[in-house]
């Protein structure tokens, strides 16, 4: 089975890319089942220390997802947060952590086929480090 | 009459390996018909694109690799441009040949199947394509001499038309690429 | 550099306090000084042994007005607490020093002895007989210095340095191995090394930005980003938090590495850090903007972040 | 001068000879170095892979993508079969070991099948800029209104040819505008012509073709401009068998994209072979085309 | 004292989550005093359980593993405060859409299942209980679009005794229901449906009309939106004109005629249609000599009620509203992308049915006589052809255009009863007629009015003689079909309304991936936009025919009347909250808050600490990701409760 030994930390904003993962859902969209999403009201609530912090307690994986960048409902946090996690994702080779392991994207509320897409490729993309390890 | 499972049933496998080799998802088409109204041969197939497309969905895989439309497609692909699904109509249809070919069906179009042999037998022999030798060969084989033969004069006026074959020097080569054709031959 | 001792004089009929270094006879270096009176300022020194940011002192004297002699270094510092508002321009007074460059003064012990006088009269390197090229004793930071001139000053003093500053080294020691390590070698390496950390938080109080001090999150228990305790994941999440928390504010001045008592190369990360912020969003910590993080402009934020 | 290898392949060295001699024309009046493809082989045209299985269309084309690795950067291969099995050919090489062993197999050496394979008018819209070619050629074929016809092979399948708009192909006009020809609505240009059916079945390549002409007619067009000789040879050779069997009385002449630019250039339609056209020997618009070697 | 409830969802999760095996996991984890598996939690006897639960184990704090959170959150909420408990003592955890139905292993899903409801335990812990607020909200809505959803709306809304404005972009109202001809399946003529409504919005006490005007900026939330409205410069003062068009006649300067889609030109000054509302004229600038250039005053020397100003400027409008409608409709497929094969607009004879209908109406450019636009001939064979950028991926529009067919049959009868001896051809792929009596119609357009239907996508369309030939499939029959056209009409696809995106950005809401804007639910949220307070009319959320337009207009009213009725609203509690003891006094939340909810507080220590504006404050908890000292939390979303999860699904 996909992505049973990887475990994955999604932190996702409640009002684009939740919703996306409820449509794909809806949708019967089959994912690897590692996926473990926190909701969180805006990508901007997403603080690099949650992720930082999600590797230290041993995730395989950090995904965070919010609206487009255009579309928050706050106006502007996933710009923020885009900010702060294109940082991290390219401090993580310094603090020794694969660069492959952290992920933000946007995901809308109609993406549902894009978030399944999202969740498989990331899960894949975190076997192939763990396999090349 | 189609018989529902019965007919699914029979046609799975061969379906799967169509489905496999072209990567198409023939559950797809909803039956629109623009394949066929682009089809600038269908006025000649037996059965029209769509037709071949829904006769695949319902298991009747044989028809379609028996059929002459099959053999008749010019894989011109514009029914695969215009397919509003993005379906590889001409390249379903192209697999279904194929697989024709491997199972030895030999029935439909055997004009045109000679044509293709002799096209290639004749670039097995020469290396390339003598226009001239392959003209005279289908005409004799077919006992039709004067197909075409309008065309002569003026090819002759053209000075296009080479009786002698042009022959390639590492013919041998060319004779172990044909040796690794996967298929059946003939 | 003489001239330093009437301008501290002047400056303290304007403000409270100057903040600057007197000369440590026991270490044979200078130390920061606090001169409140023109008595005490004859003491003022400035030589290649004054590596302290005294900028860390700034935001606790807030309430004062503050005289402080600063190095091209320290004055990105004060211009960063300034951009962030934790000091008021109005209420610090800079005496831009040039600077010739600080040497590691414990490399310096090292080579001379301890207690050993490492500066002459002039402010030079004085090599007692030991002949050690200067490159070799000089901060890292120095090396290919950016800013030997303050960027934020009421006043100068001191020639501009002639010398150009000592150029940007390779690489060299640590820097070199940890360059070139894979990423898991790099995971062992900050394991190893925050094995030996004692969470003294000398880091933090050496840090002229960690402006939070004691309600800083580190040790706070709730809500448990990191344990108390002494070892290494959680050594290394308290740095990290200290990390993050200066994403983009971070001047570079090496005091947290200097301070460390048992040697830890924290700059390695700080540095990643700057270089990866001043790549992204063309900032560099110490102008008068505030940070990428604090403030942008939706409209013109036309990043594309899907590499 | 750059030089490209060149794949005339069997048309142009037999049926097609104007093909070759008006684009050898074409190229050297543009400083293009052509450097023909040491002892190439057939490219399976259209037969190969619709027999046997397929997979001598991959086959035949491989070995001379092999021969041209050894050469130049780029091949230019200006029949539109030719560079559609070449694409073919290099896309399955590249995607398909089991293929790629067999292909090495009969060559008995690792093949080399990355050369850039260009068809004719990549070629020509690299090396010729428009503007100099409106210069030389002052306008000659002003007033003549051709159809840009690109048949189904140079454009599809898109994913592999990576070559124009599949549906409205377009590449061809800068240069034919910039000799001053007229490019009218020609809604047809990717119509297929009826391919290799001539032979053995000749009615769909009548009909296919008859509509192309017929609607070219329709748009106004002079003349058809083709860089595929198979569609030429249907469209042009067979024109009076069409208008045997349709009763029409189709004049309508079609030209190779080199031979147009040739008379765009000056040179003569008998230097250009254009004489050879069945079609043009009977067509109304002959005289225009003399008009315009004079001018 | 915790309880936990895990749904089976009928089977909807107990298909692929063992429930009772998650049950009997959560009874285990520490705090949890009642743990059990219920078939339906959201029905009355899953609430009722809840409500005993609480009262027999005295539970403080309960955990629910269901549903999406954004489907049902707040029906439990409501039970939990029904039990007595404080609404925001209860957690979801989502084992449907983000669990059971996405994968097939039962043992995978059921382990992923308790790792979630672990989580929930470990997070409710970190709850507190939370009290919303009130505020007032303004008695007023905005409208924005003036078509039959607007119109709908607006009169409905007022009719509660509810002031509204209504914004029309264009200078009329009417929308593109004012340029129908006539609708199915009744056939009654749709200016004398619509008509009397226009009239009657200009009439209304309670409704403020603004045509040429747009939304500039959306400002606040639900109860307080501050709308900025751009009313674009017409260059004629609406209370001076009086419709009369002698500028109209005299001005020199052509331009485009809008409402008639393009069939024949208007002028630069000009009433948009005879039966406009508000019947004034209004200039445009893009066209007009006088702004390209020219020297022209001839209208504003001919008006004789002085009405034209050339230098009119736009003028912005600020209002404040307690709810918004958005009512945008829809846009026409422009198909001549996408469908080189039929001609690219190239064939003056290839129109869409939104210019037939013009042709047909007896106020369009031909006085309602059918003359096809190359030479006005009248055309005596008309090929209709359906789905023309609808359920076709390769154009990139896979979805059904929902009124295709209907309109395409009214076309073939109104054909036939205009032409008697005409004949019409319909090329479809599905007869879709699913509405009250449309099929009945689609019956007697084939078997009174004689159209031909023919199943199947057409291929090409080329001219040949002055026709145009049709070239198609007849799957039925399972052959090619041609047929000599001399009108051939495209039923072009509905689009989003041109700038819905923009709009949907103003109004923070969300729009599905065909561009048209997104309900909250499909079925239980059907007329409520993402954002509290807007609310979708019609075609804007996707593509509609006029009953359903009407109808969901009315329901949007109903919601806007239900909100703003009682004069105030209750506020999230969901809002950030500064713990001075913690605050730095850095003020980086200051900096980051997009809504400038973030004040300073003078402690009476002197200490300068950070306060948050709670009316202010929108709850996205960018402050509390960026306080270095963790002062400042997010009400429901502290670092508290996301540690927990985080840690808990880590273990």
């Amino acid at each position: 089975m996909p992505g049973k030994d990887v475990k994955i930390v999604g932190f996702l904003c409640n009002w684009c890319a939740y919703a996306g993962a409820d449509m794909a859902g809806m949708a019967r969209m089959e994912q690897p089942a590692g996926m473990r999403i926190i909701r969180v009201p805006c990508s901007g609530r997403v603080d690099p220390l949650l992720v930082l912090k999600a590797f230290q307690e041993g995730a395989d994986g950090v995904l965070v997802s919010g609206c487009h960048p255009g579309d928050c409902h706050y106006g502007s946090g996933n710009y923020l947060a885009r900010r702060r996690l294109e940082l991290l994702g390219r401090m993580l080779p310094a603090l020794g952590i694969e660069p492959e392991r952290f992920h933000y994207t946007w995901v809308s509320a109609s993406e549902g086929a894009r978030w399944a897409e999202i969740v498989n490729t990331f899960t894949e993309a975190i076997k192939d480090v763990d396999e090349g390890s | 009459m189609i018989r529902f499972p019965e007919s699914i049933n029979a046609g799975a496998a061969l379906l799967a390996e169509i489905e496999k080799r072209s990567g198409q998802r023939l559950s797809a088409c909803y039956q629109c018909g623009r394949c066929t109204s682009t089809c600038v041969a269908a006025f000649a197939f037996d059965y029209p694109p769509h037709r071949l497309m829904r006769l695949l969905q319902v298991g009747m895989v044989r028809e379609v690799l028996a059929s002459r439309a099959a053999q008749l497609c010019l894989d011109c692909m514009t029914c695969s441009m215009r397919c509003p699904m993005k379906l590889d109509v001409a390249g379903v249809i192209e697999t279904a040949k194929a697989v024709a070919d491997e199972a030895g069906l030999k029935d439909s179009e055997r004009d045109l199947r000679l044509f293709r042999r002799g096209f290639l037998n004749n670039v097995r022999r020469h290396g390339r394509l003598h226009e001239a030798g392959l003209f005279f060969w289908f005409n004799l084989r077919t006992n039709n001499l004067f197909n075409d033969a309008g065309l002569l004069p003026p090819m002759l006026r053209k000075k296009n038309f080479h009786f002698v074959p042009p022959r390639i020097r590492h013919r041998r080569q060319v004779r172990r690429l044909f040796q690794q054709i996967n298929g059946r031959q003939g | 550099m003489e001239e330093l001792i009437p301008i501290i004089k002047k400056a303290l009929e304007q403000v409270d306090v100057v903040l600057g270094w007197a000369q440590s006879p026991a270490a044979g270096v200078a130390v920061p000084a606090f001169f409140h009176t023109p008595a005490e300022a004859d003491a003022a020194v400035f030589d290649s042994t004054c590596a302290h940011n005294l900028a860390v002192y700034l935001p606790r004297l807030a309430d004062k007005k503050v005289g402080i002699v600063a190095k091209g270094c320290d004055a990105r510092s004060i211009a960063q607490l300034i951009a962030e508002g934790a000091v008021k321009r109005s209420g610090v007074f800079v005496i831009g020093a040039s600077c010739p460059g600080m040497i590691d003064v414990k490399k310096a012990w090292r080579c001379f002895g301890f207690g050993k006088q490492v500066c002459d009269a002039a402010g030079k390197v004085a090599m007692e007989g030991k002949t050690v090229a200067r490159e070799e004793i000089l901060l890292w930071k120095c090396r290919g210095c950016r800013d030997p001139e303050p960027v934020i000053c009421d006043v100068t003093v001191g020639e501009a340095s002639s010398e150009a500053p000592a150029p940007p080294a390779e690489p060299a020691g640590i820097r070199k191995r940890f360059a070139a390590m894979t990423v898991a070698e790099r995971r062992q390496f900050w394991q190893d090394q925050f094995s030996r950390c004692i969470r003294c938080y000398a880091c933090r109080e050496a840090c002229p930005l960690c402006v939070c001090r004691d309600v800083c999150t580190i040790q706070a228990h709730e809500p448990g980003w990191a344990g108390a305790a002494v070892d290494s994941p959680q050594s290394w999440m308290a740095q990290l938090i200290r990390v993050n928390h200066l994403a983009g504010r971070c001047t570079g001045c090496e005091e947290c590495e200097r301070a460390c008592p048992v040697g830890i190369p924290l700059m390695l990360l700080l540095e990643e850090q700057n270089d990866v912020v001043e790549e992204l969003f063309g900032y560099r910590a110490g102008g008068e903007a505030k940070p990428p993080f604090l403030t942008f402009d939706i409209k013109n934020d036309t990043w594309d972040e899907e590499r | 001068m750059s030089v490209y290898s060149y794949f005339p392949g069997c048309s142009l060295s037999s049926s097609a000879t104007e093909y070759d001699k008006s684009f050898r024309l074409v190229a050297g009046a543009f400083d293009i170095g052509l450097d023909e493809l040491e002892d190439w082989n057939c490219c399976g045209a259209s037969p190969a892979p619709h027999h046997w299985g397929g997979d001598l269309g991959i086959l035949l084309p491989a070995r001379n993508l092999h021969i041209a690795g050894a050469g130049h950067d780029s091949m230019v291969a200006p029949c539109a079969g030719c560079f559609n099995r070449l694409k073919y050919a290099q896309h399955e090489l590249s995607h398909n070991d089991e293929l790629r062993r067999r292909t090495e197999r009969a060559l008995r050496e690792p093949v080399r099948y990355q050369t850039e394979v260009l068809n004719l008018v990549q070629l020509l819209n690299r090396e010729i800029d428009p503007g100099d070619l409106a210069g030389r050629t002052r306008g000659r074929l002003s007033g003549i209104a051709l159809g840009t016809y690109y048949g189904c092979v140079l454009v599809r399948p898109p994913e592999i040819v990576l070559y124009d708009d599949p549906n409205d192909p377009v590449k061809m006009e800068p240069l034919l505008k910039a000799a001053g020809a007229t490019i009218p609505h020609f809604p047809f240009k990717t119509e297929c012509c009826g391919s290799y059916m001539g032979l053995a079945r000749k009615e769909i390549v009548l009909k296919a073709s008859r509509r192309i002409i017929e609607v070219a007619l329709e748009c106004g067009v002079d003349a058809l401009v083709t860089v595929c000789p198979l569609c030429h040879q249907n469209l042009d050779l067979r024109q009076q068998q069409i208008n045997d069997a349709f009763g029409t009385d189709y004049h309508l002449p079609v030209l190779y994209l080199t031979q147009a630019l040739g008379l765009a250039l000056g040179f003569s339609p008998e230097e250009l072979g254009i004489d050879a056209h069945l079609s043009l020997g009977i067509s109304h618009r002959t005289s225009s085309f003399d008009n315009t070697k004079k001018a | 004292m915790l309880g936990v409830f895990i749904c089976q969802c009928g089977t909807n999760i107990s298909a692929t989550v063992d429930t009772g095996a998650v049950a009997a996991a959560a009874a285990g984890m520490r705090g949890v005093a009642h743990a059990e598996s219920i078939q339906y939690t959201c029905s009355d006897p899953g609430q009722a359980a809840i409500g005993a639960a609480v009262r027999e184990k005295r539970l403080d704090r309960i955990v629910i593993a269901a549903c999406s959170p954004r489907m049902h959150e707040a029906t439990f909420r409501r039970a939990l405060e029904r039990a007595g408990l404080n609404p925001y003592m209860m957690e979801m955890v989502n084992i449907r859409e983000q669990c059971s139905w996405i994968h097939a292993d039962t043992g995978e899903a059921t382990m992923k299942a308790v790792d979630l409801v672990r989580k929930a335990v470990a997070r409710i812990r970190a709850h507190v209980p939370l009290q919303g607020g009130k505020t007032a909200a303004v008695r007023r809505a905005l409208v924005i679009g003036g078509g039959i959803a607007g119109i709908r709306a607006a009169l409905d809304i007022s009719a509660a005794g509810i002031p509204v404005t209504l914004v029309e972009k264009s200078p009329s109202i009417g929308g593109n229901m004012a340029r129908l001809d006539k609708t199915f399946p009744t056939l009654d003529c749709s200016s004398c449906i619509l008509t009397p409504l226009m009239v009657e919005i200009k009439q209304h006490d309670h409704i403020e009309l603004m045509t040429n005007a747009e939304v500039d900026d959306v400002r606040g939330l639900v109860g307080d939106f501050q709308i900025d409205i751009r009313r674009r410069s017409t260059c004629v003062d609406e209370e001076k004109c009086t419709g009369c068009m002698i500028c109209q006649e005299k001005c020199p300067a052509p331009a485009p005629d809008d409402f008639n889609a393009g069939l024949c030109q208007s002028k630069a000054i000009s009433v948009a249609f005879p039966q406009a509302v508000p019947l004034v004229a209004s200039l445009r600038k893009q066209y007009c000599r006088r702004f390209n250039g020219g020297k022209c005053r001839l209208c504003q020397k001919l008006c004789p009620a002085g009405a034209v100003d050339y230098g009119q400027e736009d003028e912005v409008v600020s209002r404040s509203f307690g709810a918004v409608v958005a009512a945008t409709g829809y846009g026409h497929y422009d198909w001549t992308g996408s469908y080189p094969t039929f001609g690219k607009g190239l064939y003056p004879d290839v129109i869409t049915s939104a210019q037939y209908e013009r042709l047909l109406s007896a106020s369009g450019p031909t006085g309602g006589l059918i003359r096809r636009p190359s030479d006005g001939a009248e055309p005596r064979q008309v090929a209709f052809v359906s789905c023309v950028g609808s359920r076709d991926e390769s154009a990139g529009r896979p979805q059904c255009c929902s009124v295709g067919c209907m309109y395409t049959a009214k076309q073939a009868i109104l054909t036939k009863e205009h032409i008697p001896d005409s004949q019409s051809y319909i090329f479809y792929i599905d007869m879709r007629a699913g509405g009250k009596n449309y099929e009945e119609f689609v019956r007697r357009a084939q078997t009174r009015y004689g159209a031909i239907f023919i199943r199947g996508r057409v291929g090409r369309i080329f001219p040949r003689r002055g026709k145009l030939v049709v070239m198609g499939t007849d799957t039925l029959a399972g052959d090619q079909v041609e047929i000599e056209a001399d009108l051939v009409v495209l039923a072009a696809g509905l689009t989003a309304a041109p700038g819905a995106g923009e709009l949907a950005r103003k109004l923070n809401i969300a729009c599905d991936e065909t561009g048209f804007m997104a309900e909250e639910h499909p079925k239980l949220r059907p007329v409520e936009a993402a954002a509290a307070g807007v609310f979708l009319a019609g075609a804007c959320q996707g593509p509609k025919d006029i009953p359903a337009t009407v109808a969901q207009a009315g329901a949007a009213a109903a919601k806007v009347i239900g909100l703003l009725s009682r004069g105030e609203l209750e506020t999230s509690p969901m809002v950030s909250a500064v713990n001075p003891s913690r605050c730095a006094g850095c003020f980086k939340c200051r900096d980051v808050c997009p809504f400038g909810a973030i004040d300073k507080d003078r402690l009476a220590d002197g200490l300068v600490t950070a306060r948050v504006i709670e009316s202010l404050c929108r709850g996205c908890g960018i402050c509390n990701a960026a306080c270095p000292p963790g002062a400042i939390s997010l009400n429901g979303y502290t670092d508290k409760q996301l540690l927990a999860e985080l840690v808990e699904v880590l273990r």
